[in-house]
């Protein structure tokens, strides 16, 4: 008997998608535009945070050494540095290797270092941090212990635009996070307008429903699966159009100027079941909204 | 199955009230001048009991101080003229509005006392036809004849068998699948009155049950009521037809701007008067 | 001053159709039986005329071969058991469904050859009592009686007035800040009868006008229909009330399943029978 | 009299509005929305193009000379360069200018160029192009064009990486075109939607309002009136919200880190009423379209 109510109001809530289907269809184009939209940021987050990673990873503070340095006080030097808070790894490059780097960089103009007498070069250490010293700040803390160590000459880290791209990408991400919830409300607003907007033309409906002894469960049941199923549908059309678009691009674009560089994923499946279930939540939430209103039990 | 639990529950909370509500009845009493055994034995046989009803809209009084008892398989005729109240005297019964005053009870469940949560349960025991209709425009005739079947989760088979059969007694079998904004205004209400009788209810309100018809669509109808009455049912019905009022047997009230303003007992074949 | 434009034209329109439709006019002169000379008198004087109209919804026949002429000033009554066609002749000549077959001329105009843009002033002829009444649940009593008069764009003033004196013509002066839904059935009976005769219509169409009315407040409205008769309206009453049939005096038109079954012409004051 | 209808039906869908509140802010909150996103994105174009704009003027090809060049070849090699198609200017500089430069860049390894005892760098040009060269392929052909000539050693342009963000600001801008319409369909349909409601739940009003000889027109105005109001409501919210998004963001993070690197402008007026008369007229379009099933006139 109560499966068997299930399936009649299953069929009863799609029969009336069908009826109302550009309602309907209105209102799961909107769900999908905001999930497309949502999950547009949040796939570009997700690369752009992986990309951050790596340079992050990438970022390295050069400590250049006074030119008269011995042996013994560098070993003293390296170990200094490394019990500093932050540091992962440390790596010794001699002022002879680091000639033979800017040699082959420069090789547009080697005649340059040609008649070099002497290696005007200094020692450096290379010293790596850790994952978690994100932000630009403590890299910057960081930096500034390691010059204050005696024999250090100088240190220089990062490029400064390296600084700027965090920023922005935290700008980003907390943009995309306020997007996130003003489409999540917006679906939810719709959802509920288009519930109430179905109540409103079926009030006479339900009004003669409750007259002939219809619970509220009966009457209500078919908003909330219809409020799901859209919400349901609306994600998924969303996550769709934009895997087409995610797949289009990639396919296209990524050889012509990311190849290698860049390695686009999709989104996370967390991420995406997240996003599934947020809409359909949402359905949930713009029926509950709009059905408060109007049955007061 | 589920009904008869409820009905268990409201019986039990119906005792409790008793014990608790003698002051109601005493009013009641003293209103109504019987000694205390009469009405116990009384109270056995009402389907309806009213105390003291009023009901405001507003600064306007559309029933004053209404007491009235309906037993079991009563047929009682409400009249008066337009606007005097009869169909708010019904609404308050199947509680469409809520009373602004006194006490309704309904097979011992008092109305005012009611959890919105049983107040489908209660509804179920009505069967009305509503003077404007209140037919869905929306869905077929079948559908709307059979939506009193389906919210008390009959089966499909059992529903389609009953729906036919009712529609074959009001004259409208050829009509199964028509919406009602195409019939005619007699059609639709016949189609009313279906819908009212299909779940074989405990009471019948009808509230100008034969207003758009001639007289032989509503003569066939009353026939229907009286059938109904014949086995068992409780009948009101409202309406300001004499023809109405003077073919049929039973007891007649006469309302006017709310109040009731004559009992007219007319003799039924069976039944010695008892009120 | 738009409408008389309007009209204007439509006679001219009119003229033409005459000249081209005497194949129209041959047939019905056979069906009455009538010499040439009787019928251009005749034209004259009439407001309606319907030549072998049919309707049909699907299969079924709702009027089957319906031929009548409606004078200026003439009382006409159609009455006939429920599903007989009532309504639905009313309905065609409000252009409110097409007819299948047949020709209807409303004041000279073929209401087949009526352009779209031209259908709201012919319904400014007509003032409508529905059956099922039509007011707007969400407006007041007042705006659902002024509609009629904003449509045609007179001032506000004038409305009020207008609407004020026509509300107490009906007794429900009351109740003019009221929504329908609040009202009686009688009382919503009696705005729909005032929204039909607020426009000082040429023609007044009333179905069922008392359906829902207690025998006092019936004649009420009967009286006032009566009275727009005697000021020089047309009106057309489509009733199964066997009390208004014999009361009115005018000419009674019995349908059945769709066809004239018969026509019975009662003496009025003053008109010799000219049918 | 016709002036006077016109007050009466703007009073009319007024009182409309406000009596089906709800509705219309879902509406008006889905345009400004629709809006907002089109002229953030329009925004960031329009600041992003000028920054581009003045990045590409920038673009320079350093043409190398080779070693052994006399005066009277350099001076014919100018011409030769200056009248290739795309050329705008043209600028000499000498290899003692260069050696200068390069010093005074790599200050901190000043010592790697005291021994030197001949300049080991090349003599260059440097060739400014027309602000019509404005794509990425013109500037790559006019290069090698350069680079067969006489005398000519070697090209360098640009940095590579600001060929890719053209690539990437033009696939934004794409972006932004497509996310245009899309959002105008967007709100062309909620607007359609929202009338296509109010006309249900006012069906039965209007069919009585025909039966007593409303003329069309005298119908339609009013859904005319309330979705055109709509399309400007939701123009004007959106526009106001990105302002204050962008005064908030301006006034904010623009003295971090782009002080007088950038100079953002908010949207120029142009686009500003372009922007309100698309939204109104997606408000009296969804009008039409919905009106357009229901009338058949
Ligand atoms: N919801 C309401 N709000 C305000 N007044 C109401 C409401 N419902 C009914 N009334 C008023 O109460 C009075 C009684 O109404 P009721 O419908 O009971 O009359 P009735 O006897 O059924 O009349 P009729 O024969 O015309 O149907 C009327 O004057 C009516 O206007
Ligand atoms: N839109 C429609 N579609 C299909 N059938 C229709 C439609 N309108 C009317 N009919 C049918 O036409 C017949 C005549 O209807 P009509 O409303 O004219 O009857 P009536 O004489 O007014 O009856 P009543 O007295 O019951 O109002 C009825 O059988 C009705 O079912
Ligand atoms: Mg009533
Ligand atoms: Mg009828």
């Amino acid at each position: 008997m109560k499966s068997g109510l299930i399936i009649f109001f299953i069929k009863r809530a799609i029969q009336d998608i069908f009826n109302n289907r550009f309602l309907h269809a209105v209102t799961i184009t909107t769900i999908a535009l905001s999930i497309l939209i949502v999950s547009a940021f949040g796939l570009f987050l997700s690369n752009a945070g992986d990309i951050m990673d790596s340079w992050k990873k990438g970022i390295r503070i050069m400590a250049y050494l006074d030119k008269d340095v011995e042996l013994k006080q560098i070993a003293e030097l390296e170990q200094k540095i490394l019990d500093l808070y932050g540091v992962a790894d440390i790596r010794f490059i001699s002022k002879a290797e680091a000639l033979q780097q800017l040699k082959a960089e420069m090789n547009r103009q080697t005649s340059l270092f040609e008649d070099l007498k002497e290696n005007p070069l200094p020692d450096v250490f290379e010293v790596q941090m850790m994952a978690s010293t994100q932000n630009w700040e403590k890299i910057e803390v960081l930096a500034a212990q390691i010059e204050r160590l005696p024999h250090v000459g100088g240190v220089e880290y990062g490029q400064h635009w390296l600084g700027r791209v965090i920023g922005i990408f935290n700008l980003f991400k907390f943009t995309g996070i306020v997007m996130a919830c003003i489409f999540f409300m917006a679906s939810v607003l719709i959802v509920a307008n288009t519930i109430r907007l179905l109540f409103y033309s079926r009030q006479q409906e339900l009004e003669i429903m409750r007259l002939v002894g219809a619970t509220d469960g009966f009457i209500k049941a078919p908003f909330y699966i219809e409020s799901v199923i859209q919400g349901i549908l609306g994600g998924i059309t969303g996550i769709l159009v934009l895997f087409v678009i995610f797949w289009v691009i990639t396919s296209n674009v990524e050889q012509d100027f990311s190849a290698g560089f860049f390695n686009l994923r999709f989104l996370p499946v967390g991420m995406f079941l997240g996003i599934i279930f947020g809409s359909m939540f949402a359905g949930w939430l713009g029926c509950y909204l709009s059905l408060k209103q109007f049955l007061k039990v | 199955m589920q009904f008869c639990g409820q009905h268990r529950k409201i019986t039990t909370k119906y005792l409790l009230f008793l014990l608790s509500g003698q002051t109601v009845f005493s009013t009641f009493n003293n209103h109504t001048g019987k000694t205390e055994g009469m009405n116990e034995h009384h109270r056995e046989n009402t389907i309806i009991r009213m105390f003291h009803v009023y009901k405001r809209y507003g600064a306007k009084n559309a029933l004053v101080d209404i007491s009235i008892d309906v037993r079991k398989n009563e047929m009682l005729l409400v009249t008066g003229p337009s606007g005097a109240g009869k169909s708010t005297l019904l609404k308050l019964l199947y509680l469409g509005e809520p009373v602004s005053e006194g006490q309704i009870l309904i097979e011992g469940i008092n109305l005012s006392r009611i959890s919105n949560k049983r107040i489908p349960f209660l509804r179920r025991k009505f069967g009305i036809i509503f003077q404007d209709y209140k037919l869905i425009p929306t869905k077929t005739v079948f559908d709307n004849i059979a939506m009193v079947l389906e919210v008390t989760g009959e089966s499909f088979r059992f529903i389609q068998k009953k729906v036919s059969s009712v529609l074959r007694t009001v004259g409208m079998e050829g009509k199964l699948n028509a919406f009602p904004p195409s019939l005619s205004g007699g059609e639709q209400q016949r189609v009313a009155v279906a819908r009212a009788v299909v779940g074989d209810p405990k009471i019948i309100l009808a509230d100008e049950p034969t207003g758009s018809l001639d007289s032989e669509s509503a003569s066939i109808i009353m026939g229907l009521l009286k059938g109904f009455h014949d086995r068992g049912t409780t009948v009101i019905i409202a309406t300001h037809d004499h023809e109405i009022i003077r073919k049929t047997k039973g007891r007649a009230l006469y309302l006017k701007e709310g109040s009731i303003q004559s009992e007219d007992v007319k003799p039924t074949k069976k039944r010695p008067i008892t009120i």
